[in-house]
């Protein structure tokens, strides 16, 4: 089969000398840095190691419900584990992937500029994190959490004795480290632009987390605030939410969802610009109807806000307000939609080829499409009755989360590790490792959806024998699955010394990251460059290259 | 690269305040002017989960939020919200003033400032100290008592209506929001004060009336947020149905 | 197939044997659902078969060997606007199909027969009107609709029925409802969905389906002998409620008989219907509804009556349709020889200073 | 571009001239007084209305005049409205959650 990666000649390539990574010596450089490329390096690093930790508890849950008795650990653990697992793997995990990583690596890349607008507030925020997730490894181990990575009251306020509010202030720093992350995401992409770079000639990566950011923006406020009066009618015993003294603990539904549905789509968008640069580049084609992509980017992100509510359809909520947030979470579903197919159609006519982002990206298309279309059975309100809280659920949202954006994240870390790096990984192994991932994924959260069907309730320690069968799927699953998620790190982190040089533009793939050195210098372009070129504009970059050869030869 | 001239050569002079990351003075300030709005919605966000909880509850225990807003005191208040007008006022000075580089009257006004905000977080203090005193801080040791039995005045009459024992409980959440929302309004002024003094110290030395003033112009939009969190924060605590 | 593990052979046949991916159906509305529920599942798998298909088409036919160049294309209006308007058709349907059944399931008819249903920590108990008591299970009739009024005690719990398709959550301080019609007699699951602490997960039990006759049998061995209103009329007698709302013209309290399903008007001229949870408010925040004529002195019962004693009174007032009811009831206080509560007394004494 | 001898006010940035700044913290200070008077005249349903309707009035003063943005680009004021456009969707739609529960029961 043939392939597009065309490498240097590896007897006399070299990784240049003078990169980011090299600039500077010693730990302090890399922990007091201002660039944009090495902070995304810290955020890559920490963000595997919550990831695997989430991992663990995921592991964990795995094995406990491989029996229907709760033999492993005992309810109160399992509660533990699964409530630490959700709070890792969103707060820690997906919610900072792609931006922290890959967006902050690339952003400035991509519009043609030397850092993001405010470097210190970007080192700001990876110590948020940090702190973030110290904290909620500490609250793990002292005694850990159980309310659910939901926090829902008065569960949460009254009736637990765990350390409910060390938690609460993790996922509050945290949200501050996502807020600066989109903060500056949106002055960049509003005051950084090269010159030339007019918003439709921006790659659909930057308009999928410019709506990102505005919900990160604009949304995590919400949560933070619900955290803190949650925190203070635990510790002072104020009485916003508590029933027995006149509150509502809906308002607290009302005020979470506000944050945590905007925030799925914070955890998908980011991804959903990868794999509109992944599919271009493979495709070797402009993007299928690149403006209803980026605009449907945006449509999600503004829609986004209308329809936390079908988080409460069984909760109490008036059946009117039901009705209206059903009504528009078709709405919202619709732009997925049509990215979907425009992707699809991005194919049509082109050249394309199956390294490994391509395959992951795939993977995406198809597995989110399947979380998505069960995203649509919960907010129908009707439907959502006989399915909510049950592990329909669960594989919805691994559907989308798992398969969807983790899917995406593997996928852009494949396509820029060459420009991370300097380094290729090996090609054979690595789709092979995509290969087993998209397999594991479905043995473990395919047979969820049937569990679910029949009814199975989520966060069950124990359950009744007759969803055995279907529990061993899922567990056996989950093993192949994480033997996929391992792979990558150990080749990765061979290749970054004995992988093959990757030279430039190891893709051919046209965004202004790729035109130059691999790995980036610290100041990224030595001159800023002036845009003429359309985006993904793949004749440009063929004349580019002849020119290039002209001139060489 | 098709990239030809650049918008900015390397061999330019920079001026001192400018970062190496951006091309001009002008884009470093509308990045950091737009970076602090942005900053300031988050903040919007932030207080409107509050004022959704208390929009909520007022319209569900009208009449336990009339009482507890009784409780308040209509003059401390409105001399607070004079102290915070007059301060943003003052801060607006501050900023006219670094911006036409004059700065003695730079550092009065941010003395200025300070005092008035001091003087605001003070007469919160005297507030809640008298709500620590009447048992109307919620939690343990709140009492709905004074509610259900007013005390009297001196024609032996009840000061306020009585509120039905059950009405009455809840002014607890009227308090509860009340300290949430003043709460989070002082934490926010004392951040600034502690941010003014640091910035008084600076322009003492003559930073910020030479041309590159974007932090004081910053802190600027910070304060005026603060302050307008009070404008409403004031008829809604305070000014429940005064008649 | 000798080298498979036995163990995963006897997996497999376990499966294959018991295989279904919809529970049974066991109740008017699951029908319902269902056929809601394959139709969207057909429409999911037509629209990801031919996203799926055309994926694979365009990768084997546009593969870089077959087909070296790329055509560029910008875009095409045209497509743009099927894969909108077909999606958001097919999805707006699936509202309205849905949004009829939400409705359906949470507008109980009118000739529902009442059972309460309380959670807690971590159990379900289930009160019928004739004053039987069920922990962790609950018993219905076939043939019949049940209205299951809900309330917790605690932290939100969630009374789920998959045979029947329906789940409501029982939230503290409020009630909600659902309805069912069972059809099929039959042992069911019933699960506890809200997450709810530490014992979530063993918050389970059984429904049990029974024809009429049946039920009616099972009422009547599993009687505690005081139905839920004349337990209600005890404690409305032990917190001398009968004090003021003793039918009398000049009682301090509004006549209590054929208040429910009525039509109040307030002091502050609103209509209000009374229903169950109109009654509950009553008692526990008497101050928030006045009812039109009276003044606000009815003492607050909050943390002094359990919610299963809240039901018995509702359930007590609901039954009052004349005033002799109540008439007997005072006289019955006379008769008790332990005379009212203390603290409901002592309270009333408080109220009506004012 | 920016030289250091320049003048800021030569970026075209508007400096708002201390009598706009007197006038409105004037204008401030007759709201505080409006609100206060008219909180104690009953209005009926009209008094939390235009307690906020002048609060509003105050706070776009204050946006406006002392944080510039009546001088500010387009984008700034974009912004502003995205915040307070958001800031009613959260209000409002929950709002609407609590408004309609009663709905049907009468
Ligand atoms: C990345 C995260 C992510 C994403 C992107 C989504 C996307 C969507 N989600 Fe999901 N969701 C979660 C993460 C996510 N969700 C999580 C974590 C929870 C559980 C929280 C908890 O309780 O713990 C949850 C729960 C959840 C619920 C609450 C269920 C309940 O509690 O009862 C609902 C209900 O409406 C819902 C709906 C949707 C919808 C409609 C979408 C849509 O955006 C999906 C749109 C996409 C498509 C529709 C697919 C593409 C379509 C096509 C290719 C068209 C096919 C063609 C035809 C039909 C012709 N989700
Ligand atoms: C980004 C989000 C994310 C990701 C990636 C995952 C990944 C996985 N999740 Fe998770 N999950 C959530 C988000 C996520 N989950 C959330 C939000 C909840 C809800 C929590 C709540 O209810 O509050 C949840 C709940 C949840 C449940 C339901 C629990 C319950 O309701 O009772 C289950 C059950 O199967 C599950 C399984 C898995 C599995 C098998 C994976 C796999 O994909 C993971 C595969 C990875 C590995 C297996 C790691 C590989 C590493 C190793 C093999 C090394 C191990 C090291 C040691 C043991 C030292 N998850
Ligand atoms: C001190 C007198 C008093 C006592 C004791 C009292 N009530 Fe009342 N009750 C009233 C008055 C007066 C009203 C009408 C004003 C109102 O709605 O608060 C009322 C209203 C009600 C209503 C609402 C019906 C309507 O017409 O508005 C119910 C139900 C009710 N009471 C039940 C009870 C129960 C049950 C008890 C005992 C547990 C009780 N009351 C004890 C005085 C009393
Ligand atoms: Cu009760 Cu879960
Ligand atoms: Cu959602």
């Amino acid at each position: 089969m043939s392939t597009l990666i065309s490498l240097p000649d590896q007897s006399t390539a070299r990784v240049p000398k003078k990169n980011y990574i090299t600039n500077e010596n010693g730990i302090m450089s890399w922990l007091l840095t201002g660039d944009h490329k090495r902070i995304a390096i810290l955020y890559l690093i920490s963000l595997t190691f919550f990831f695997f930790i989430g991992g663990a508890m995921a592991a964990l849950i795995r094995l406990e419900l491989l029996t229907p008795q709760s033999d492993l650990m005992a309810s109160d653990t399992y509660n533990k584990v699964f409530t630490m697992h959700g709070i890792v793997m969103i707060f820690f995990f997906l919610v900072p992937s792609v931006p922290a990583t890959l967006g902050n690596f690339l952003v400035p890349l991509m519009v043609g500029a030397r850092d993001l607008a405010f470097p210190k507030i970007n080192l700001l925020s990876w110590y948020l994190y940090m702190a973030g997730g110290c904290l909620a490894l500490y609250a793990m181990i002292t005694g850990g959490v159980d309310t659910g990575w939901t926090f829902t009251t008065p569960l949460s306020t009254h009736y637990v004795n765990t350390n409910v509010v060390t938690t609460g202030l993790a996922a509050f720093i945290a949200g501050f480290s996502s807020i600066f992350t989109g903060l500056n995401f949106i002055v960049t992409i509003h005051r950084m632009r090269a010159p030339g770079m007019t918003w439709f000639k921006m790659p659909l990566f930057l308009w999928a987390n410019y709506a990102a950011a505005i919900l990160m923006v604009l949304a995590t406020p919400v949560v933070a605030i619900a955290i803190v009066l949650v925190a203070l009618e635990r510790t002072v015993g104020i009485g916003v939410f508590d029933p027995t003294k006149g509150g509502d603990p809906l308002l607290f539904q009302h005020l979470f969802w506000f944050y945590s549905h905007p925030a799925v789509y914070i955890m998908i968008l980011p991804g959903m610009g990868v794999i509109s640069e992944v599919i271009s580049t493979f495709a070797r084609k402009r993007v299928f109807g690149y403006s209803a992509v980026a605009f449907s980017s945006v449509a999600i992100a503004i829609f986004g806000f209308f329809v936390w509510a079908h988080h409460m359809f069984i909760m109490g909520v008036s059946n009117y307000a039901a009705l209206v947030f059903s009504l528009l979470t078709m709405l919202v579903a619709v732009p997925s939609a049509i990215k979907i197919f425009n992707w699809t159609f991005t194919l049509y006519k082109g050249s394309i080829t199956f390294e490994t982002p391509m395959l992951y990206a795939f993977g995406f298309m198809g597995l989110f499409t399947i979380g998505g279309l069960t995203g649509v059975f919960l907010g129908v309100s009707g439907t959502d009755i006989h399915l909510t809280e049950t592990y329909f659920i669960v594989a919805h949202f691994h559907f989308v989360m798992v398969g969807g954006m983790l899917m995406a994240f593997l996928s852009g870390i494949h396509f820029w590790w060459p420009k991370m790096t300097g380094r290729m990984y090996p090609e054979k192994i690595s789709q092979l490792a995509a290969v087993v991932t998209f397999i594991g994924f479905n043995f473990t959260f395919f047979p969820q959806f049937l569990l679910g069907m029949l009814g199975m309730p989520r966060r069950y320690a124990a359950y009744p024998p007759e969803f055995q069968v279907l529990n061993v799927f899922s567990t056996a699953g989950a093993s192949i699955l994480g033997v996929g998620y391992l792979l990558p790190v150990l080749y990765l982190i061979w290749s970054l010394k004995y992988g093959q040089v990757a030279g430039d533009n190891p893709w051919q793939a046209t965004g202004l990251e790729w035109q130059i050195q691999s790995p980036p210098l610290t100041e990224n372009f030595t001159e800023i460059p002036v845009v003429t070129q359309d985006v993904y504009d793949y004749e440009w970059l063929e004349r580019q290259k002849e020119h290039e050869v002209t001139h060489v030869g | 690269m098709d990239s030809h001239a650049t918008a900015h050569s390397e061999a330019h002079e920079h001026p001192a305040h400018l970062r190496h990351h951006f091309m001009d003075a002008a884009q470093q300030k509308e990045s950091a002017t737009f970076g602090m709005w942005l900053f300031l919605l988050t903040e919007i966000m932030f207080f409107g989960g509050l004022f959704t909880a208390y929009l909520v509850y007022r319209n569900w225990y009208y009449p336990a939020f009339v009482a507890g807003s009784h409780t308040l005191d209509i003059k401390l208040g409105m001399f607070n919200t004079l102290l915070l007008i007059t301060s943003s006022f003052t801060m607006a000075m501050g900023v006219w003033c670094s911006e036409t580089r004059r700065k003695s009257g730079l550092v009065w006004s941010l003395i200025a400032t300070i005092i008035l905000g001091i003087g605001f977080l003070g007469i919160k203090t005297i507030e809640y100290k008298e709500k620590f005193e009447l048992h109307h801080v919620p939690g343990s040791s709140f009492s709905a008592a004074s509610f259900v039995n007013p005390p009297l005045d001196a024609q032996g009459k009840p000061k306020d209506t009585p509120l039905a024992p059950d009405m009455a409980i809840h002014t607890e959440v009227y308090f509860s929001l009340y300290f949430a929302m003043t709460g989070m309004h002082a934490v926010h002024m004392i951040l600034g004060i502690a941010i003014l003094f640091a910035l008084l110290i600076k322009s003492a030395k003559g930073q910020y009336t030479t041309g590159h003033n974007t932090t004081i112009e910053l802190f600027g939009l910070y304060w005026h947020f603060v302050d307008i969190v009070w404008i409403f924060l004031f008829p809604l605590l305070y000014l429940i149905s005064r008649h | 197939m000798d080298h498979i593990s036995p163990v995963l052979w006897q997996f497999l046949v376990k499966w294959m044997t018991t295989f279904a991916i919809i529970p049974p159906e066991a109740s008017t509305i699951a029908p319902k659902m269902d056929a809601l529920l394959v139709f969207m599942t057909l429409v999911s798998i037509i629209g990801l078969t031919i996203v799926a298909l055309l994926i694979t088409t365009f990768s084997v036919l546009y593969r870089k060997d077959r087909n070296p160049q790329a055509t560029q294309i910008e875009g095409s209006t045209l497509l743009e606007a099927t894969w909108t308007i077909i999606p958001l058709g097919l999805f707006l349907i699936m509202f309205v199909w849905g949004s009829v059944l939400y409705f359906r399931i949470f507008t109980p008819p009118a000739n529902a027969m009442n059972i309460y249903v309380v959670g807690k920590q971590w159990m379900w108990k289930a009160e019928h009107p004739g004053g039987q008591h069920e922990i962790n299970s609950l018993h219905v009739p076939t043939g019949q609709p049940v209205q299951l009024t809900l309330i917790s005690q605690d932290v939100f719990h969630s009374f789920s029925i998959p045979a029947f398709r329906v789940k409501r959550e029982a939230i503290p301080g409020r009630y909600t409802t659902v309805w069912f019609e069972a059809t099929t007699t039959g042992t069911y699951h019933l699960f506890c969905t809200q997450y709810c602490g530490t014992a979530h997960s063993a918050m389970i039990g059984e429904v049990v389906v029974q024809t009429p006759e049946d039920y009616k049998a099972w009422l009547a061995s599993s009687t505690s002998g005081v139905s839920l209103a004349q337990n209600g009329e005890r404690l409305f007698s032990s917190l001398s409620c009968a004090a003021c709302h003793n039918g009398a013209p000049d009682a301090r309290g509004p006549n209590l008989a054929n208040v429910y399903g009525s039509k109040l008007t307030l002091t502050t001229g609103q209509p209000v219907l009374v229903d169950e949870a109109y009654l509950r408010q009553a008692i526990l925040n008497p101050s928030a509804h006045i009812t039109q004529g009276f003044a606000p002195i009815m003492p607050t019962y909050q943390g002094q009556i359990s919610e299963e004693g809240l039901i018995s009174l509702v359930e007590y007032i609901k039954t009052l349709n004349s005033n002799y009811r109540v008439q007997q009831t005072t006289n019955t206080t006379e008769l008790l020889p332990e005379g009212p509560d203390k603290p409901g007394k002592s309270s009333a004494a408080q109220g009506g200073t004012k | 571009m920016s030289e250091i001898t320049e003048v800021p006010e030569s970026h075209g940035e508007h400096i708002v001239s201390p009598k706009v700044y007197a006038l409105i913290f004037l204008a401030l200070l007759v709201g505080t007084a409006i609100t206060v008077g008219a909180s104690y005249i009953d209005l009926g349903p009209w008094n939390p209305v235009i307690a906020l309707a002048i609060a509003v009035t105050k706070a776009t003063l204050v946006v406006l005049y002392f944080m510039h943005v009546k001088y500010s680009s387009k984008l700034m004021k974009l912004t502003v409205l995205s915040g307070v456009f958001t800031f009613l969707i959260l209000v409002g739609m929950s709002l609407s959650d609590y408004i309609s529960r009663a709905w049907g029961q009468w």
